[in-house]
């Protein structure tokens, strides 16, 4: 047994320690969460160890950012991995801050173990290096937030919003086993580094590819696989959605990313075709869907497809460009979380319930009378999502969109620059309906 | 032929500013009573003190120049400021000043118990100084600055009692067949500046006077030139296509039309034309267009005269038939006839106005002169004011008419021969004819209205002006005389000196000059002695024949106008523009937000919100994707 | 420069805290006058003749390959001084005004900040940035203070000039993903313009698609007749005076100046769509009933002049379209103040409505003529000047297909008399009779500076041609 | 005859593709999760399968994987299966349709 101990596996030295302290952070914060739920303490304290656990995590893994890479317990800690914690673990705590979440769920105190559950997961995803243990941590993540997304139980919605999120995610993930299995199946190995050289290009590879693709477009909300979205979003309380829009596909973007270069599958043609044409339909359908919505939040659900749609082909294209990938989801992050908290502010002003949905034709004058501040932050928020200079959503987009005209995707910068004209339809028709009186003109 | 220029520096700005402070003045302060006119008359009368000075100046000085300053400069464009003064326009100018100040001493009494008078006053002496601008610009550029103030000054006072949409439409009538004859002006200074590089008349002599580079011109350019200032002309001065304006312009107060629409404004086509001579004498087709044109005006207008009711409108197809003359004379290649009888008819047309003007005052704005009549006893002085102009305008012997009336006449004969000459003669008779009929129907037999009855003579400050424009009227003429009755030909020196040369037709002897001398006396003495007979006794109702509807509606000139060109002009613009902007462009942007509207309700069906249908979509999906993967 | 660019920006800061209305506008205005003597300084030390003669780089980006560089030359700082002049009488006009809050100051000041900042931009990316920010003080000021279907027009507005300079967007990636170009600078493009224009033919469109709009050249010009209509007084004025001008400063600075073969070879299509505008633009305007609306068109007929100019290849068109800027800014701008003056006591925009404002208010009714003979070209005002220069240029290039523009000139007069009479001449209507318009002093004051700049402008244009003859881009 | 491997394959597939049209067709949520299962089994089987073509451990340590994560989702579905029981009363999937647009 003692051979077993001291195998290779199980050394450990120092760097490496400093390496696994932010996940280890993580996991202490969640037994403590534990035993607090267990001992029923007061949501005050579920908080402030939330926002302990989160920030320090954050630090820790910006201030290491710059570190080598090292490879601890087969996890392949990269500069990638590190920014995708500190940013997962920015949204985790932007998600419960702002949605005061501890006051609403003060008699189930759990909430606070799953997040860090799920923050785990997706901090953990871009550091696997081979396909089961992507497949192991996509579970890892997208388990707790099932829980998450149907956590508001006295609405029927959230439970809902769940058992759909649960059962289609499920069905996503058997189809990427399938791939998984296929890709073992052609190439006998499922690690990154061996697969680099002999993977072959017969009809089976192409299929095992086109199920990886399904389970990862799933969770990017890409469009042949992006039903779940908006019912889920419009379920979900408004903290879950905001974490799970951002967090889930910052994760997805990086992991699939490094492990379509890792592996070489980036040459392939065809898997960069799929992305293309997927990007594009979902820049299109996401557009359209978007305008003639009747629900707030699922416009804001298509809204994320269509960002998603500009992002597929980088993901695919492998290591390279990801930087701007990165910072585009960043933003639409911390611009999503912005909006939704304004949003929902403004539903508590209208005394509609906090988690509630509203019908953007509904939002009227009265509505930034009576909450000033939060309709500014919606109408900066939307006008930010919309690309406008010199909101940082312009610059976020201005950078993808050169990245991919770079790249060679002009046509695809074309759609998504018609999808930035369509956005007029839907977000800055909104944010004015905020701000234009019916009738007469009024002084405000 | 280019004697020395002795170019005398001039302050012939102040001719201009002073009228220009007299306009801001009246504009600004609005004064008791007749203050704003006689304030205005001040200032037109110091106008005419200083061209006065000037005009001493001519014997030795052939030309005055005041440089001005730079206007503006861009490009092969450049437009200066400048003003010059030849020998015949400082005649005119005498005449603008003179006559206007007449006028506006006449306007300070017609229109003492108007309640605008400041603005009445300011556009009067607005109108003379574009005038006065026109005048006496050096550059071209500089004349249309005066030609398009004028134009907007005749709109506004045509257009003075706003209240009747009439006069509103009026004004607006006139200052459009300006602006379509101003084109002619525009197109003739772009060629100005593309092929002779200045505006300036000087520069333009000079260019062509130079054999070298005159040759080196296209040939079209000057004939362009000089066809587009004659269509300019048209514009101002009422010919064939562009003369309906002068008719509906009596819609203004009478000394307005006086002024305006018989002394200065329409004069200005033929100023223009005379100050770029030496262009026109070498054009000979442009020479016999502008003949005939002229011709057919005369004509035109003398037959439109002839049945016409309202006084005003009487004097204005006279006025359009004698601009007529004036540019036949200028067709016969005679400037000086032309010059010539700008000035007789500036005297006599202004009397005539302004005695109109009085009658209709003391008729209580009664105009239509079937329902004057008697007005002898009446109205004496206006009587005898009436009398002199007709008898200079028809042109009985030894008046100011007889003498530049016949020297167009043999100068007509001179040059286009037996044809041209009768025809002129006919409207010669014809003005005389319908000049007496509006004399024997006003003044003479009994008064047949209630206003007629109680008539009464106009105040003295009227009645002045009238009697100088008579004395004017009848001896202006003796200032160029025939050859054979001695060498009292001041007007040929003026104009001759100013650089315009007549063109040398056959010269006639003697014997024929007095033969035509006497032809056209005794034309113009019957056709009034007809008139005598016809209308001694009062309207004469005659059958309502073609010919006289025919003339009564101005031969339906307008209405074949507005039909054919002005409606559908506007129709297919309004339509084009309509179909394009709002249901082209619009529509198509409508349209497209339509349909990406409707698609995404289509589009949004496909989420059913059950759970198997969207693991079966994500399915289809991925096959569809996966098969246009393969197949691309 | 940098100064004159951020003092928008500061006095936003300033009257943040005068939530007050009348406080605002006071504050407003007294901001006014530190801005012109920045601008006095400015106009010192702009030199004219080599394009951004003075330039300033005050930080770089090499991330998007751009950097803050703000240049100068007699171009673009007579165009900040028609900004400054005409934000200046309107914030007299803004006085007392009931319907002008704090919130309506703070977005007209962005908007002034976005202007000048498009105009000193000497670098493709920041000027894009300030071409695309104007749009959003625009949005709110036309949604919020504007008239009846003001979201409509807001809207459309907002996204026909989205769909434009999103076409520039695109000309940007191309260049920026091109190895060869170091930076987005203007210098720098215009250094190794002949490669661009070489590789993409295209480029030049998608350029000129963005400033076409801006400008409104005629196919694309349907947003203008709403946005002026909808937009109040303040917003139109700034709209007509100076916000079209900067799509003709774009087509002047950023496509004639960086492509040249691009942008000549696109003159013919510019010419006929120009001419078409001009004449559908006339005949737009002769066809409505709201008045507004029509000296909106007015707008689009005079901008095709202006257009027709800058596509001229002679000097004399191209200064006289960069002068009849000034002169239909002065003059549009002078038309919409003073119907706007009108407006704010009657309330209402239609022609037929109105009669007779000559025999109640003297002083307005002078103005409206004044501007209207201006808006004319008439000799002696501004508008002759550069419509006689554009034409003149255009007839030494085009020969007689001058005479098509020079119908528009006809077509000008037709329009504005009918508005003239219909609304100052004609018999007292009941509507003017019943709200007597008093002008208050500062409404006087707001008017007289357009007065004294058409007048000197018409009668001695010299000094501001010369001044801009420098630097008009064809020699 | 056929070798063994190809007939293992076609059942995996077979049973990949039942679990499928199961989680396609069948009201109740339950069975829907056993469609998932199936599904999953069938994947397990082909793990196996290429675990003896290549004669390497890594096939059978997948198979480990997936059936812990199988058995995390199991457990999960079902405890949200018996709250949307005591708050519905009922599994069919038909009226779990609120959400849609």
């Amino acid at each position: 047994m003692n051979e077993f101990f001291q195998s290779k596996i199980f050394e450990i030295t120092s760097e490496q320690l400093s390496d696994l302290f932010p996940l280890l952070l993580l996991s202490f914060g969640f037994a403590l969460s534990v035993i607090g739920a267990g001992l029923k303490l007061s949501s005050k304290f579920f908080k402030i160890i939330g926002i302990l656990v989160f920030s320090l995590a954050i630090t820790t893994w910006s201030f290491t950012f710059l570190e080598a890479d090292s490879v601890v317990l087969g996890l392949h800690i990269t500069h990638f991995s590190r920014i995708v914690g500190a940013l997962v673990s920015l949204f985790a705590l932007t998600s419960f801050v702002l949605f005061d979440v501890s006051k609403r769920y003060a008699n189930r105190p759990e909430w606070l173990a799953l997040l860090i559950l799920a923050v785990m997961g997706l901090s953990l995803l871009p550091a696997s290096h081979n396909w089961i243990s992507f497949f192991v941590f996509l579970e890892f993540f997208s388990i707790p937030s099932y829980i998450l997304a149907g956590y508001d139980t006295n609405r029927e919605r959230s439970l809902e919003a769940s058992l759909k999120y649960m059962l289609t995610g499920a069905f996503a993930s058997a189809l990427l086993l399938m791939g998984i299995a296929l890709v073992y199946l052609c190439s006998g190995t499922v690690d990154y580094s061996s697969l680099q050289g002999h993977f072959p290009s017969h009809i089976l590879s192409t299929l095992a590819l086109a199920f990886l693709l399904v389970g990862i477009f799933f969770k990017m909300t890409i469009v042949p696989f992006h039903f779940w979205a908006p019912d889920v979003y419009q379920g979900a309380p408004m903290g879950v959605a905001a974490f799970l829009a951002a967090g889930t596909k910052l994760s997805i973007f990086v992991s699939a990313a490094l492990a379509f270069s890792e592996t070489e599958f980036y040459l392939r043609n065809d898997l960069m075709n799929f992305a293309v044409i997927a990007g594009t339909l979902s820049i299109l359908v996401g557009s359209l869907l978007a305008f003639t919505q009747r629900s707030f939040r699922r416009m804001l659900a298509y809204s994320g497809t269509v960002n998603a749609g500009a992002l597929a082909p980088l993901m695919v294209l492998g290591k390279e460009t990801l930087s701007s990938g990165i910072f585009f989801l960043f933003v639409y992050g911390l611009t999503l979380a912005l909006i939704l908290s304004a949003f929902s502010s403004l539903l508590k002003n209208r005394n509609l319930d906090a988690n509630g949905d509203l019908d953007p034709e509904e939002l009227n004058l009265k509505d930034s009378q009576q909450s000033k501040f939060q309709s500014f932050i919606l109408a900066a928020g939307l006008f930010s999502l919309a690309g406008i200079p010199p909101l940082p959503g312009f610059f976020a987009k201005y950078w993808l969109f050169s990245d991919l005209w770079a790249q060679g995707y002009r046509p695809l910068v074309m759609w998504a620059l018609l999808g930035t004209l369509m956005g007029v339809a839907y977000y800055i028709r909104i944010a004015g309906k905020l701000f234009f009186a019916e009738k007469r003109s009024v002084i405000i | 032929m280019t004697d020395v220029l002795n170019i005398v520096e001039a302050p012939l700005s102040w001719i201009i500013l002073l009228p220009a402070a007299g306009a801001l003045l009246n504009g600004l302060f609005r004064l008791k009573s007749t203050l704003n006119g006689l304030l205005a008359t001040a200032f037109c009368f110091a106008a005419f003190v200083v061209s006065i000075l000037q005009f001493l100046k001519f014997p030795e000085a052939s030309k005055l120049a005041d440089p001005g300053y730079l206007w503006f400069q861009a490009g092969h464009v450049k437009a200066q400021m400048g003003f010059e003064l030849t020998p015949f326009m400082s005649v005119m100018l005498l005449i603008i000043t003179g006559v206007g100040t007449l006028i506006h001493l006449y306007a300070t009494s017609y229109m003492s118990h108007d309640k605008s008078q400041a603005r009445f006053f300011a556009y009067l002496n607005l109108f003379v100084t574009s005038m006065l601008v026109l005048a006496l610009s050096s550059d071209l550029i500089g004349v249309f600055l005066g030609w398009e103030g004028v134009g907007v000054c005749s709109y506004l006072l045509i257009g003075f009692w706003f209240e009747e949409d009439k006069n509103a439409r009026a004004g607006i009538k006139a200052f459009m067949t300006n602006r379509v004859g101003d084109l002619g002006f525009l197109v003739a200074l772009f060629v100005a500046f593309a092929y002779f590089g200045t505006s300036s008349v000087s520069g333009i002599m000079e260019w062509i006077a130079d054999p070298g580079r005159a040759a080196a011109l296209p040939v079209w350019v000057l004939t362009v030139f000089a066809l587009a200032i004659f269509w300019a002309a048209c514009g101002k001065s009422a010919q064939i296509p562009l003369y309906i304006w002068l008719p509906d312009a009596m819609a203004g107060p009478t000394p307005v039309s006086a002024l305006i629409h018989a002394a200065t404004m329409v004069t200005s086509g033929i100023l223009v034309i005379v100050r770029l001579w030496p262009i026109f004498a070498t054009q000979t087709e442009v020479l016999s267009v502008i003949f005939w044109v002229a011709l057919s005006t005369a004509l035109l207008a003398a037959l439109m005269a002839l049945t016409q009711r309202d006084l005003k409108k009487v004097l204005a197809y006279s006025t359009v038939s004698q601009l007529g003359f004036m540019f036949a004379a200028l067709g016969a290649g005679a400037p000086t006839a032309a010059f010539f009888h700008v000035v007789t008819h500036a005297c006599f047309k202004a009397l005539l106005f302004l005695t109109a003007g009085s009658v209709i005052h003391g008729m209580h704005d009664e105009k239509d002169i079937f329902k004057m009549g008697g007005l002898r006893k009446k109205m004496p002085w206006s009587h005898v004011a009436y009398l002199v102009g007709c008898v200079a305008i028809a042109g009985f012997p030894f008046t100011s008419g007889f003498f530049s009336k016949d020297l167009i006449l043999t100068k007509v004969f001179e040059s286009r021969g037996v044809l041209g000459y009768g025809l002129l003669l006919l409207a010669a008779m014809l003005t005389s004819f319908y000049m007496f009929r509006s004399y024997f129907l006003t003044f003479s037999s009994t008064p047949r209205s209630h206003e007629a009855e109680h008539a009464h003579e106009s105040s003295a400050m009227m009645i002045v002006p009238l009697m100088i424009l008579s004395l004017l009227s009848l001896f202006v003429g003796w200032l160029e005389i025939p050859h054979m009755w001695g060498h009292l030909q001041y007007f040929s020196h003026w104009v001759e000196s100013s650089g315009a040369k007549a063109v040398e037709g056959h010269e006639v002897e003697a014997a024929t000059e007095w033969l035509l001398m006497g032809i056209a006396t005794i034309a113009s003495l019957a056709s009034a002695f007809f008139a005598y007979v016809k209308y001694k006794k009062g309207p004469v109702t005659s059958s309502e024949n073609f010919a006289w509807k025919l003339s009564f509606n101005k031969f339906y000139v307008d209405e074949i106008y507005d039909s054919f060109i002005l409606k559908p002009l506007r129709k297919i613009g309004t339509c084009l523009s309509l179909w394009i902007d709002e249901y082209g462009v619009n529509g198509t942007l409508h349209g497209s937000f339509a349909s990406y509207r409707i698609t995404g309700q289509l589009a949004s069906i496909f989420h059913t919100g059950s759970v198997q249908s969207y693991a079966l979509l994500m399915l289809l999906g991925l096959l569809v994707v996966w098969g246009v993967v393969n197949v691309w | 420069m940098v100064s004159i660019l951020f003092w928008p920006l500061l006095s936003i800061l300033v009257l943040v805290p005068f939530r007050k209305q009348n406080w605002a506008q006071w504050v407003n205005l007294l901001l006014h006058l530190p801005w012109v003597f920045f601008l006095i300084e400015l106009i010192k030390v702009t030199p004219s003749g080599a394009p951004f003669g003075l330039m300033e780089t005050y930080g770089t980006f090499p991330l998007f390959k751009s950097a803050l560089v703000l240049g100068a030359d007699t171009l673009n700082v007579s165009l900040i001084a028609l900004t400054i002049f005409l934000s200046f009488s309107l914030s007299f006009y803004f006085l007392g005004h009931s319907k002008i809050s704090q919130s309506f100051l703070i977005l007209f000041q962005l908007l002034n900040f976005g202007t000048i900042g498009s105009l000193l931009a000497a670098d493709a990316f920041l000027f894009y940035i300030f071409w695309e920010f104007m749009l959003i003080p625009l949005f709110f000021l036309i949604g919020i203070w504007g008239s009846e279907n003001r979201v409509y027009a807001a809207l459309k507005f907002f996204s026909m000039t989205l769909a434009g300079s999103l076409a520039l967007l695109a000309g940007i990636f191309f260049i920026v993903t091109k190895t060869e170009v170091q930076s987005l600078a203007w210098s720098e493009l215009s250094r190794n313009a002949e490669m661009l224009s070489a590789a993409a033919p295209w480029l030049g469109w998608a350029f000129l698609l963005a400033f076409l709009v801006k400008v409104p050249v005629w196919p694309l010009h349907t947003w203008l007749p709403d946005a002026h209509t909808e937009a109040p007084t303040g917003v139109s004025v700034m709209l007509a005076g100076i916000l079209l001008k900067l799509g003709v400063y774009g087509m002047l600075r950023w496509v004639l100046q960086v492509f040249p073969t691009l942008y000549w070879n696109s003159t013919d299509l510019l010419f006929a769509a120009s001419v078409i505008g001009i004449i559908l633009g006339s005949y737009g305007a002769l066809r409505q009933t709201d008045i507004k609306r029509m000296i909106a068109y007015s707008s689009v007929a005079h901008l095709g002049f202006v257009v027709l100019g800058a596509i001229s290849t002679n000097a004399t068109a191209q200064s006289g379209a960069f002068f009849q800027n000034f002169a239909h800014g002065l003059s549009t701008g002078l038309l919409f103040l003073s119907f706007g003056m009108i407006y704010d006591r009657t309330h209402s925009r239609k022609l037929d409505e109105y009669g007779g404002l000559a025999s109640t208010n003297r002083f307005l009714a002078f103005t409206f003529v004044f501007a209207s003979m201006a808006s004319v070209a008439l000799p002696g005002l501004p508008g002759f000047v550069g419509e006689f220069l554009i034409l003149s240029g255009t007839f030494l290039q085009k020969g007689w297909w001058v005479l098509l523009p020079l119908m528009g000139v006809v077509l000008g007069a037709m329009y504005t008399l009918q508005l003239v009479k219909g609304l100052v001449f004609g018999k007292v209507s009941p509507l003017v009779e019943s709200h007597p318009i008093s002008l208050k002093w500062n409404e006087y004051v707001s008017i007289f500076p357009f007065l004294v700049g058409l007048a000197l402008l018409g009668l001695a244009p010299q000094f501001l041609l010369a001044w801009i003859n420098g630097s008009i881009p064809v020699k | 005859m056929i070798a063994t491997g190809q007939l293992i394959f076609s059942v995996a597939i077979f049973l990949f593709c039942f679990g499928a049209l199961t989680f396609f067709t069948k009201r109740s949520a339950v069975v829907a999760l056993m469609g998932i299962e199936l599904m999953l089994n069938g994947v397990n089987l082909v793990l196996v399968q290429a675990g003896q073509i290549y004669k390497n451990a890594e096939g059978t340590s997948l198979v480990l994987f997936v059936t812990l994560v199988a058995a995390a989702e199991a457990a999960l579905a079902l405890s949200i299966f018996v709250i949307l029981y005591r708050k519905y009363g009922t599994l069919t999937l038909e009226n779990f349709r609120s959400l849609k647009g």
